[in-house]
């Protein structure tokens, strides 16, 4: 979680303790693998306490009150005891190597989403000039998982839950990477943390209110990553009623609950990509908070940490706000039928998706037309982005004849979990107009 | 740099470039016009094969147009989309005849109406775009084209194969032929990241020239390290384009192919799918020679030489035992690709040999004679294949025993078929005699630079009088058994037997009317001429 | 060794033997996974090679909707529970020789080549930069930018000359390539979508 | 291992014959197909590695993503045509398409 930072420090003590250059990234890496692993191990744990009390009081109940205190806090982990004490049971009709790694791939692929999602301006594991499109990728994975274990469960519940599953997740990725590109649009970048720092100054800034097709992009966006997710109103793969478990019905104990942390995982990625794209991310939307907390991040020491922490506290309300909407849903709307699902999404929602996606095309072009500007938002993003990107304007040299050559060529081994900055790439150099802003730390 | 896009946009692309891809720009639109006329319901009013037919004849138009201008300057040749792809005589010739091609087969289509009004668009959006890919193979400049091109010319194909998709027979030819398909794209695709990867370009026009650069010493020989992963690469590739053309050993899927295929589909893939792989064989085979390539090219061509001999050999035996009429066309097809490879084999022996410059004016007879062919090809094979499609109409059967006594019964589709089987043995005074005198010809003085050619010119001479067996057979059902008396007679209306004439009539003509086959003859030598000025200039 | 190598073995073995098992494997089911295995480490090494925009659409595209596709046909097609495929022990060992000596063939082409040589070779007669110039694939793996622009027919990787001379600009691959991608589908609906009965 | 040109290389080559020995070796026409990816994930391994690594520069990089789109497009027909094939036969079993012979 707090990687780049945290991890480059990490590395720094590491090195003073004698250990060779690589092996100090790569036990940094480790150590914050292992940190990020458990944070969003217990992430599930709130949200399914969260879950119980939400639907307790949705249907007039109090939910958990034991465990743990009055709120019954340590529910969830007298839950995840008695799983972990539960037997591990493969059925024996089932191809037992397949069955057991599906719940892994489920974990895994909501799980490495997280690699380029980031808490706080430059607060990630992995500064991904295409940050966007990676995690959509990765999260997109998932549907193996539930494939492999509804076929390798060798019952038809599960056969069919998969199938049912599959269908919807990979219908449903269509108007979610179409939605997500809307606000790209505006932005003209995929990196994630850029897009954040893009929507400081003012809640006005956020691209929810960029214009009117990102404002309706959200909603669609919304109930779409709802769908992706497999959360009701859209949860006909484990259709109690029809499909008994759906794909889940065969498992057991831990492997059981691994579906339900990649569940919760993966609905925090999609709310917190919702908070990014759209709500401002790190940034609270008033402009006086938002520049001392970047003045914060700018500064050194611990001021700057807490800058950080502050951000992930902002960003994390939104993403955990997304969430309880989602859990609020389940417990209020019915459940829809599977052809109502697939037809939502394809006779409905994909083609809004495309319309929204020309409209937020045309409309800087449009408003170019009226009024010689290509946002309605305070400052043009364009400059703004212009300005973000050394050199991308006024710096791309207008002589052909600088230098190419770069001397400290590729081959510095640039560590894949975290970012180093090489040391080549002097600054005003030919090449730097076209790399994206640097992540400040 | 945001200015500079748009004005290379609005220079290269929007200027030149798309005005070189009228024809194919003419079919984009048609298949989108297709789709949205089934979407908004108009197919009632807009029939799907009016709308085809529309499509193409706009394309030869375009195509004709382009002929015109490009024939003005002769050895006009430029690269557009940013070098990725040819304009010159080659791929204006290798367009105009597809589109010509494409319009006689929506013709034959319309004619014998193997896709039923409801399937039309699905069909035609089909043969439209496997379309594009030909002509796109045909100019293409760059390993990528190169690709993308086979790519669009198969796919939509292995469709068009399954498109009977009620019929066993229709599927199997389907499975088969996109497995095996599929697998030699791949191959193929190994082969083109290797040439691409050693050379640094995918470029076709600079191969050559890398090839010297990377050679040690300049001269490329199986000693460098980077020449042996080049030739591996090369060799990669001919096995995705030898798949293309049916070679043995990468024929096993024609048959089959063709024989759960309908006819009309038979008759595209064997001449079209052809036509672009000799021209993406030609440009690469071109644009891999050079000076410093020589040796090596010229043992390709012996190479080549061999694969032609084994393949035609193959094809005339197999098609022997035959006694389904489409699987027979297919035997012959293969021996026909086997022909067609003795021109290039020729050419590149030639073109690489010492006295290459000399040979100047042979060297374009080949390729002259191998377009010569394929033109005639068109006419011959297209009809031969529609005679079957049309015959089938009327027997749902495609057995040769079925075609007894159609001599007496259906002169017109009798005599039509005779014309395209004498010429497809190379009988004067009809087409194909002339077209494989040419390749002949050609093959006869390559063998002045080696005895291999000579050895491939006797094999030639051989399968040719071999060939007339098996054609004299389903003759000689034709016109001398009796009609089994209690067969369906075939009474064909006035459009359709217009149909099969005219074909009939053009592999007559390009064999005996002079003006027609000279006139020919003369834009084959001039194509001819351009890939060859193509590649010097780029030089 | 250093973490870019400790990833790079990972990867390597990982797609190595998951292609062999996909070989080996007589289960449909399971070589589907096994080719899952073998295709995201391969988009694990696109990463490490900086393309990660590669490395995502691998993902994305074959990782998750090609193989997804196949996997479906598998469930679509098998008559059985699990789809067993039997294979003569005479037809593996044959297999197994001939491509061991098809990648014997492959790699003896590709061994002693003096790779930086040619690149620079090849660089100093056609004037383009040399392999590690000024496009500096390795900064950060920044080659979104560059990949948009080329496929619009700008090419800044190729520096310094970009001004005057076209480069190869990949716009009509990526236009006629939506065509292609029209027909195919229009191809694959028609075949698997059973005959429709026109309402009269 | 340090990841290096040769090595990138050489996972090509595995992939690549791999894929070949599947496609030699499969009866099941979906068998098939896998072993085709396999060799166009064999190609794209040494175009992404020769665009890191050669003059080849950022085009190996397109080469790669045009193929990866291609391949979809020929994957998607494919099991359409098998699906169809299927239907016919109820079977995959390349070897058990024998109705055509000669």
């Amino acid at each position: 979680m707090f990687l780049t930072l945290a991890t480059q420090s990490l590395a720094e003590l590491l090195e003073s303790a004698g250990i060779s250059s690589g092996w100090q990234y790569a036990g940094a890496a480790v150590v914050h693998m292992a940190l990020l692993f458990g944070v969003f191990s217990l992430c599930p744990f709130f949200f399914i306490w969260m879950e119980r009390k939400v639907a307790g009081r949705i249907q007039d109940r109090l939910g958990p009150t034991r465990v743990g205190g009055r709120f019954g806090w340590l529910q969830s982990l007298a839950d995840g005891i008695k799983l972990i004490q539960k037997e591990d049971l493969c059925p024996p009709a089932a191809d037992s190597l397949l069955f057991r790694a599906a719940p892994y791939i489920v974990c895994m692929a909501s799980f490495a989403a997280f690699v380029v999602l980031p808490f706080s301006d430059g607060w990630v594991a992995v500064a991904a000039d295409s940050g966007l499109f990676i995690m959509l990728a990765v999260m997109s994975l998932e549907v193996f998982g539930i494939i492999l274990a509804g076929y390798s469960s060798g019952s038809k519940w599960s056969l069919f839950g998969g199938m049912r599953e599959a269908a919807q997740m990979v219908s449903y990725e269509i108007p979610l990477a179409i939605c997500a590109v809307i606000p790209i649009v505006a932005a003209g970048s995929l990196n994630l943390n850029e897009i954040g720092n893009m929507q400081s100054g003012g809640i006005q800034n956020w691209f929810l209110f960029h214009d009117p097709f990102t404002f309706i992009a959200f909603f669609v966006y919304f109930i779409v990553a709802t769908a992706s997710c497999k959360r009701a109103p859209f949860d006909l793969a484990e259709a109690e009623s029809e499909l008994v478990g759906g794909f889940h019905t065969e498992y057991s104990g831990m492997r059981w609950s691994f579906f339900f942390m990649g569940e919760y995982a993966s609905m925090f990625a999609v709310c917190g990509i919702a908070s990014i794209l759209f709500l401002g991310g790190w940034n609270t939307g008033i402009p006086a908070i938002d520049q001392g907390l970047a003045a914060m991040r700018a500064s050194s020491g611990p001021s700057a940490y807490l800058g950080g922490v502050l951000g992930i506290g902002v960003f994390a309300v939104k993403a955990v706000i997304g969430v309880f909407i989602q859990v609020w849903l389940r417990w209020t709307v019915p459940r829809i039928r599977i052809d109502q699902v697939i037809t939502v999404c394809l006779k409905y929602l994909v083609p809004i998706s495309c319309f929204l996606f020309l409209g937020s095309i045309t409309w800087p072009l449009l408003l170019h037309a009226g009024q010689q500007r290509t946002t309605w938002t305070s400052e043009p993003l364009g400059e703004r982005m212009a300005a973000a990107i050394p050199g991308n304007v006024a710096g791309r040299p207008a002589n052909p004849d600088e230098p190419a050559a770069n001397p400290d060529g590729s081959d510095e081994s640039r560590h894949p979990a975290s970012d180093v900055p090489s040391e080549a790439a002097p600054a005003g150099h030919a090449v730097t107009w076209m790399k994206p802003v640097e992540v400040t730390r | 740099m945001f200015s500079q896009l748009i004005q290379n946009l609005i220079d290269h692309t929007v200027e030149t470039s798309l005005g070189y891809f009228q024809a194919e720009l003419w079919l984009c639109g048609t298949i989108v016009v297709l789709l949205l006329a089934r979407l908004f319901s108009l197919d009632r009013l807009l029939p799907g094969n009016v709308l085809a037919l529309a499509g193409s004849v706009t394309a030869v138009f375009a195509a004709w147009s382009q002929l015109e201008t490009v024939q003005a300057e002769p050895g006009f040749s430029e690269t557009f989309f940013t070098g990725l792809m040819i304009q010159d005589l080659f791929s204006v010739y290798f367009r105009l005849f597809l589109a010509l091609f494409l319009v006689l087969t929506v013709a034959l289509t319309i004619l014998s109406g193997i896709p039923d009004g409801e399937d039309a668009p699905d069909f035609y959006t089909l043969l439209l775009g496997a379309t594009i890919g030909m002509m796109i193979m045909a100019g293409a400049n760059n390993l990528l084209m190169l690709f993308i091109g086979v790519e669009m010319a198969s796919v939509p194909s292995y469709a068009m194969v399954g498109f009977l998709k009620g019929r066993r027979t229709s599927s199997e030819a389907a499975l088969k032929y996109v497995v095996y398909g599929a697998g030699a794209a791949g191959v193929m695709l190994y082969g083109i990241s290797l040439i691409a990867g050693v050379l640094g370009t995918g470029d076709m026009s600079l191969l050559a020239d890398r090839i010297r650069i990377v050679a040690e010493g300049g001269v490329a020989g199986l000693g460098d390290a980077e020449v042996r992963l080049v030739v591996l690469g090369v060799m990669l590739v001919l096995v995705g384009l030898a798949f293309k053309l049916s070679l043995v050993p990468f024929h096993f899927w024609c048959p089959d192919a063709f024989e759960g295929a309908s006819a009309e589909v038979g008759g595209f893939l064997s001449v079209a799918s052809k036509a672009g792989a000799f021209a993406l064989l030609v440009r690469f085979a071109v644009s891999l020679s050079g000076p410093s390539s020589a040796a090596l090219m010229s043992a390709f061509g012996i190479g080549l030489g061999v694969i032609a001999m084994v393949t035609m050999t193959f094809g005339n035996l197999a098609a022997y035992g035959q006694s389904n009429m489409k699987r027979l066309l297919a035997y012959s097809t293969i021996a026909h690709a086997g022909y067609m490879l003795m021109a290039v084999s020729a050419m590149l022996v030639m073109q690489n040999s010492p006295q290459a410059g000399a040979l100047g004016q042979e060297i374009n007879a080949c390729i002259g004679g191998l377009l010569y062919y394929l033109a005639v090809y068109l006419f011959m094979n297209l009809g031969a294949f529609a005679v079957v499609a049309l015959i089938r109409n009327y027997t749902f059967t495609e057995e040769i025993s079925s075609y007894a006594g159609l001599g007496r019964q259906n002169p017109v589709l009798a005599v039509c078929m005779l014309f395209c089987l004498v010429s497809l043995v190379g009988i004067p005074p009809f087409g194909g005699f002339f077209a494989k005198l040419m390749i002949f010809g050609s093959v006869y003085k390559a063998g002045d630079l080696h005895w291999s050619m000579y050895l491939l010119l006797a094999v030639g001479g051989l399968n040719t009088v071999f060939s007339l067996v098996y054609y004299l057979r389903v003759l000689k059902v034709m016109f001398i058994e009796e009609r089994p008396a209690d067969s369906r007679p075939i009474r064909l209306p006035s459009l359709e037997r217009a149909y099969v004439s005219l074909l009939g009539a053009f592999v007559l003509l390009l064999g005996c009317a002079p003006l027609l086959a000279d006139g020919l003859t003369l834009l084959a030598g001039e194509a001819a001429n351009s890939v060859f000025s193509a590649a010097v200039t780029s030089r | 060794m250093n973490g870019e190598a400790v990833f790079f073995t990972l990867f390597t073995v990982s797609a190595c033997l998951g292609a062999l098992a996909v070989v080996v494997s007589q289960n449909v089911v399971r070589m589907a996974f096994w080719l899952i295995i073998c295709l995201g480490s391969t988009a694990g090494l696109f990463f490490l090679a900086d393309a990660d925009f590669v490395g995502a659409v691998q993902l994305l595209i074959y990782v998750g909707g090609t193989l997804v596709l196949l996997v479906f046909a598998v469930m679509l097609t098998s008559s059985g529970p699990y789809v067993k495929i039997e294979t003569s022990p005479g037809e593996v060992i044959l297999a197994g020789m001939i491509g061991l000596l098809f990648l014997f063939m492959v790699i003896a082409a590709q061994t002693g080549i003096d790779w930086e040589g040619t690149g620079s070779r090849i660089a100093e007669a056609s004037e383009i930069d040399p392999p590690d110039g000024t496009f500096d694939t390795g900064a950060e793996g920044h080659t979104l930018r560059p990949i948009g622009m080329s496929l619009l027919g700008l090419r800044p990787d190729r520096g310094a000359a970009a001004s005057g001379t076209l480069f190869t600009g990949y716009l009509l691959p990526f236009e006629i390539v939506s065509v292609h991608l029209l027909v195919v589908l229009v191809g694959a609906a028609y075949l698997a979508r059973a005959k429709r009965r026109r309402e009269a | 291992m340090q990841p290096s040109l040769s090595g990138y290389l050489l996972i090509g080559a595995v992939l690549f014959t791999c894929g070949v020995v599947c496609m030699a070796t499969r009866r099941n026409a979906i068998g098939v197909l896998m072993g085709v990816e396999l060799v166009l994930n064999g190609a794209n391994v040494n175009l992404v590695a020769f665009s890191r690594y050669t003059t080849l520069g950022i085009d190996g990089q397109i080469y790669s993503l045009f193929i990866i789109v291609l391949a979809a497009a020929e994957a998607a027909l494919a099991l359409a045509i098998a699906l169809n094939f299927y239907n016919n036969h109820l079977t995959i079993d390349v070897d058990k398409a024998s109705s055509l012979k000669g």
